[in-house]
C-alpha cells in the first residue's frame, strides 16, 4: 500500500535492526561519522567561545552541542540508516568537483538561452534506464541530475525508467547522465545503490 | 591585497546578481512551466553560489566561511527538491501511458545505450 | 522620509486593504486570509514602533536597535496567529465537508455537491 | 564595498520582484509556486548581503534559515495538489492532470 | 544611506503589490500561493527594521507553515469554490468599503506620520534591568520576565487551540491519527528531503532556543522550525502522525504550560511574587522553562497542522489511492 518508490526498504515505518551483526559495524562507525559531523555543524553555528568567554558557559555550550548532535545523529540513523558498504571519499571529491564544475555550465547554459533574443530551446522528454538500484542512490542520482545542464527528471515510467525533460533534446543528454551515473556509483562503491 | 579582495567581491556578486536576473527572465520568457522550471533551480542556485563566493573574502573567521557556504549547499538541496517536485506536479498526463517515450526524431528510444561504453 | 516611516506607511495600508478583503470577499479562506493581512499590517506597525523606539538605545550608546517590548509582542502575536489561523481553518474545512459550502452564508441551498469521493 | 553590497541586495531583490509578475500571470499555480520559489532564494541571498553589509551575523542567520525552509512551499504545494484530486478545474489543464496523475506501478 | 532607502522603497512595494494580489485574485489557492511569497517578504522587511528575532519567528512561522496550512485548505475548499465568487457584494457597496478602508488606512497613515518624536520607548529600562536575568538577549529577557504572565497565557492558549481542532473529528474518529497531512508519495524527491533535511534542522532548532537567550532566537523560533522538520517527515510518508490518544504525546503537550506554572508558583514563595526568579537562580529557571516550552510548543504546532483525527480505513484509503 505504500509507496514502491524505495523497495529497499520496509513500508511505512522504518525498521532497520533485523540487519543483524553484518550491518553492526559499518553502522557504528556511521553513526560516528555523522555525530562528529553533526557536532561539527553545531560549532559553526553556536561558535562557542567567540563572545561568552567564560568557561563554564563554554562548557555548557559544548554540553548542549553535544546533545543536540546526539539528537541529530540518532534522527538521522533512524531516517537515514547508512548504506551497508562505506562511501569511497576519492571518489567523492572527483563527483565533487565534477558535480560544481556541472552546475555552473548548468548556469550557464539556461542564462545563455534565457538572455538570447531568438530563445533557442528545443525542449522535449528521454526516458533514461537508471541501473542505480532504486532507493536513496537513485533519489540522489535524481537530485543532482535535476542540477545538471538542461535535464530535469519528471517522473518514473511504467517500465522504472526515469523520465528527464530536456531543454535541448539535441545535446547528447544521454551520455550526460551516463557520466554522472557511473560517478555517483563508484562513490557509492561501485555496486550502485544501497542495497 | 584588501582591493584585490573587494574587487573579488565586487565581481563575484556582481556576476552572481546577473545570473539571479537571467532566472528571472527566463522565468518570463520561457515558454511552459517545465522550461520555467529548469531556469529557476539552474540560474538561481549559481547565482546564490557566486554571491557566496564573493561574500567569503568579506566574512573574517573561517566559521564564517563554513556557514556561508552550508547556506549555500541548503539552497542546492532545496532547489534540487523544488525542481523535482514541481515537475512532477505538472508532469503532462501522456506519461503515465506509454512504456516507451518518442521523445524527439532526434534521440532514439535506446539513447542511453550510450552509456554502455561509459 | 525614512524606511521606517515607509515601512509604517505600508502598515497602514495593509490593515486597510485587509479589512477591504474581509468584508468584500465571499470566500471564507479569503476572508481568513485577508485577515491575517490585517494582523501582519498591526504587527509591522509594532515593528515600526519598535524601531523608532529604539533611538533612545543608540543615544545611550548600547549596541543592539529596537526596542525589544513590542517586538516580544510580535512574536507571541505571530504564534497566537498562527493557532487562529489553524482553528478557523479546520472548522471551514469540516463546514465544506459537512454542508457542502465554503461560505458561512447559510440561507441559501448549496451548490451542486463535488464529484470526489469525500466524506459526507 | 557597504553600499556596494546593499545596492547588490537591492538589485537581487529588484529581479526577483520582477519575477513576481508571473504570480499575477500564472497560468497555472505551479507558475506561482515558481515566483514564490524564486523569491525564496533570492530572499536567501539579499539576506546573506545585508548580513555581510550591516555586520550584524544573525542577518545571515536568518538567510540560513530561509534556505533550511526553502523548500517548504513547494512541498506544501504539491500535498496540496495531490489532495484536490477533481478540484480547480479553474486553472490550467497542465496543473490539474499533474495534481490527479497517480503512480503506475 | 540611498541605497539602504532603495532596499526599503523596493520591498514596500512589492509587500504592497502581494497583498493586493491576496485580496483581490480570482482563486482562494492563488492567493494562498501568494500568500507564502509574501511570508518571505515580510521577513527580509522584519529584518530592515532590526527586528531579528521577529523575522525569524516570520520565516519559520509565517511563512512556511502558515503557507502549509493555507496551501492545504485551499487545495481542499477548492471544488466549493466557484459559487462563491458568484455572491461578491455589488459594486456600489465594494465602493463604499473601498471608501472607508482607504479612510482607515489614511489615519492610522496620518498616526504614523504623527507618531511623538522622541519616540517613548521602554528599551532603556530593559537594558538596565536584563542583567538581573543573566540573559542578554533582551527579547527573550522581555518574554520570560518582565512579560512572562503574556508568554505563559500564550503557551497556555495553545493547547486549547489545539484541542478545538481535535473537537472537530467527527465521534467514531475519535483517537485516531490526525489526517489532514495526506503524504504525498510521487517520486523520490520528497522523501529524499525528509530524510536529508530534518538532523541539520534539529541543530538548527536547538540552537536557536539556547542561543535564544543571549543573541537573536528563541523558543519558539526553534519550536517552529523543530515542528517544520516533524512534518517534513510526515509529509513524505515516512512517520504516520501519533493518535491523539497517545498518553505520552499528550503529556509532551503540557509539559511546557505545566513547567511554566510551576515554577512560576514557586515564584511565590522564593521571590515574593508568581512568575518571579530568584536572582541567584533566574537563568537556570528561565532555561528549564524554555527547554519545557520548546517541546510542547514543537508539539501543538506540528499537531495542530496535522489536523484533526481522520477516521482510520479513510486514512488508509487514502494512502493507498497515492501509492
Amino acid at each position: 500500500m505504500h509507496a514502491n518508490q524505495l523497495p529497499s526498504r520496509s513500508p511505512g515505518r522504518l525498521k532497520f535492526t533485523d540487519d543483524g551483526a553484518t550491518a553492526a559495524a559499518p553502522s557504528a562507525l556511521a553513526a560516528l561519522a555523522r555525530g562528529a559531523g553533526f557536532f561539527g555543524f553545531w560549532l559553526l553555528l553556536a561558535r562557542p567561545g567567540t563572545d561568552a568567554p567564560s568557561t563554564p558557559d563554554l562548557a555548557a555550550d559544548l554540553v548542549v552541542g553535544l546533545l543536540a548532535a546526539a539528537a541529530a545523529t540518532w534522527v538521522s540513523l533512524r531516517l537515514l540508516p547508512p548504506a551497508r558498504k562505506g562511501l569511497h571519499f576519492g571518489a567523492l571529491a572527483r563527483f565533487a568537483v565534477h558535480f560544481i564544475r556541472q552546475s555552473m555550465v548548468a548556469g550557464v547554459d539556461v542564462a545563455r538561452r534565457a538572455f538570447d533574443p531568438r530563445l533557442p530551446l528545443n525542449p522535449g522528454y528521454l526516458a533514461y534506464p537508471v541501473r542505480l538500484a532504486p532507493g536513496t542512490g537513485r533519489a540522489a542520482f535524481g537530485a543532482v541530475t535535476s542540477l545538471m545542464p538542461g535535464t530535469l527528471p519528471v517522473g518514473t515510467a511504467a517500465d522504472g525508467a526515469l523520465i528527464y525533460h530536456c531543454l535541448d533534446v539535441d545535446q547528447p543528454v544521454a551520455a550526460g547522465l551516463a557520466r554522472d551515473e557511473a560517478l555517483l556509483a563508484r562513490v557509492r562503491g561501485n555496486g550502485g545503490g544501497c542495497r | 591585497m584588501s582591493l584585490a579582495l573587494d574587487l573579488f567581491t565586487i565581481v563575484a556578486v556582481t556576476l552572481g546578481a546577473i545570473f539571479f536576473l537571467a532566472g528571472t527572465v527566463g522565468l518570463l520568457r520561457f515558454p511552459d512551466t517545465l522550461t520555467r522550471l529548469h531556469a529557476l533551480t539552474k540560474a538561481d542556485n549559481l547565482g546564490l553560489g557566486l554571491v557566496v563566493l564573493g561574500l567569503l573574502p568579506q566574512t573574517t573567521a573561517p566559521f564564517g566561511w563554513i556557514g556561508l557556504i552550508a547556506v549555500w549547499l541548503l539552497a542546492l538541496l532545496s532547489g534540487a527538491t523544488v525542481g523535482q517536485l514541481l515537475a512532477e506536479a505538472v508532469r503532462p498526463p501522456e506519461w503515465d501511458q506509454t512504456r516507451t517515450p518518442a521523445a524527439s526524431p532526434d534521440v532514439p528510444p535506446n539513447a542511453p545505450e550510450a552509456s554502455s561504453h561509459d | 522620509m525614512s524606511g521606517t516611516t515607509l515601512f509604517g506607511l505600508c502598515a497602514a495600508a495593509l490593515v486597510g486593504l485587509g479589512l477591504y478583503g474581509l468584508i468584500c470577499q465571499p470566500g471564507a479562506l479569503r476572508k481568513i486570509l485577508a485577515f491575517n493581512l490585517i494582523g501582519s499590517g498591526v504587527f509591522l506597525l509594532f515593528g515600526v514602533i519598535a524601531q523608532r523606539g529604539g533611538g533612545v538605545l543608540a543615544l545611550a550608546g548600547t549596541g543592539r536597535d529596537g526596542d525589544p517590548v513590542p517586538q516580544a509582542l510580535v512574536i507571541t502575536g505571530l504564534v497566537v496567529a498562527f493557532a487562529a489561523t489553524a482553528i478557523a481553518v479546520t472548522l471551514l474545512v469540516r463546514l465544506a465537508e459537512t454542508s457542502a459550502r465554503g461560505t458561512l452564508e447559510g440561507d441559501e441551498p448549496p451548490p451542486p455537491a463535488p464529484s470526489g469521493e469525500r466524506r459526507p | 564595498m557597504t553600499a556596494f553590497l546593499l545596492g547588490a541586495a537591492a538589485f537581487i531583490l529588484g529581479t526577483v520582484a520582477l519575477g513576481l509578475v508571473r504570480i499575477l500571470r500564472g497560468p497555472g499555480n505551479a507558475d506561482r509556486m515558481l515566483a514564490a520559489q524564486l523569491l525564496g532564494t533570492g530572499g536567501v541571498a539579499a539576506l546573506l548581503l545585508l548580513g555581510v553589509a550591516t555586520g550584524v551575523g544573525a542577518v545571515s542567520e536568518v538567510g540560513l534559515l530561509l534556505a533550511l525552509l526553502a523548500a517548504f512551499g513547494s512541498v506544501a504545494f504539491v500535498t496540496g495538489a495531490g489532495r484536490s484530486s477533481d478540484a480547480s478545474a479553474a486553472d490550467s489543464a497542465a496543473d490539474t492532470q499533474g495534481a490527479t496523475r497517480s503512480e503506475p506501478e | 544611506m540611498t541605497s539602504a532607502l532603495v532596499v526599503d522603497t523596493a520591498l514596500v512595494l512589492l509587500v504592497l503589490g502581494l497583498a493586493l494580489w491576496i485580496t483581490a485574485a480570482r482563486a482562494a489557492y492563488g492567493a494562498a500561493v501568494g500568500f507564502v511569497a509574501y511570508g518571505l517578504l515580510l521577513t527580509i522587511v522584519w529584518v530592515r527594521l532590526a527586528a531579528v528575532d521577529v523575522a525569524m519567528t516570520e520565516a519559520a512561522l509565517g511563512s512556511g507553515l502558515t503557507g502549509l496550512l493555507l496551501l492545504g485548505a485551499a487545495a481542499r475548499l477548492a471544488p466549493y469554490e466557484a459559487a462563491e465568487y458568484q455572491r461578491r457584494p455589488g459594486l456600489g457597496l465594494r465602493v463604499l468599503v473601498g471608501v472607508l478602508c482607504a479612510a482607515l488606512a489614511a489615519g492610522l497613515a496620518a498616526v504614523v506620520l504623527l507618531l511623538p518624536d522622541p519616540a517613548p520607548s521602554q528599551a532603556l529600562a530593559v537594558a538596565a534591568h536584563l542583567p538581573a536575568t543573566g540573559l542578554g538577549n533582551p527579547v527573550t529577557g522581555v518574554l520570560m520576565a518582565y512579560r512572562a504572565v503574556d508568554t505563559l497565557l500564550e503557551s497556555v492558549v495553545l493547547v486549547p487551540a489545539l484541542i478545538g481542532v481535535w473537537s472537530l473529528s467527527t465521534e467514531m474518529a475519535w483517537g485516531g491519527r490526525p489526517g489532514f497531512l495526506t503524504p504525498w508519495r510521487s517520486g523520490s524527491a520528497l522523501p529524499l528531503l525528509a530524510r536529508v533535511l530534518p538532523p541539520f534542522g534539529i541543530l538548527v532548532g536547538i540552537h536557536l532556543v539556547w542561543a535564544g537567550a543571549d543573541d537573536p532566537g528563541g523558543k519558539f523560533q526553534g519550536a517552529a522550525v523543530l515542528a517544520a522538520m516533524w512534518i517534513l517527515v510526515m509529509v513524505a510518508g515516512l512517520r504516520e502522525p501519533p493518535r491523539v490518544s497517545d498518553r505520552l504525546m499528550r503529556f509532551l503537550l503540557v509539559i511546557g504550560p505545566l513547567c511554566f506554572i510551576g515554577i512560576g508558583a514557586a515564584g511565590i514563595r522564593l521571590a515574593g511574587a508568581f512568575l518571579a526568579y530568584p536572582e541567584a537562580y533566574a537563568k537556570p529557571l528561565i532555561l528549564a522553562i524554555e527547554v519545557g516550552l520548546t517541546i510542547s510548543v514543537t508539539a501543538v504546532l506540528g499537531l495542530l497542522l496535522a489536523g484533526p483525527p481522520a477516521p482510520e480505513p479513510q486514512y488508509q484509503r487514502q494512502s493507498r489511492r497515492r501509492s
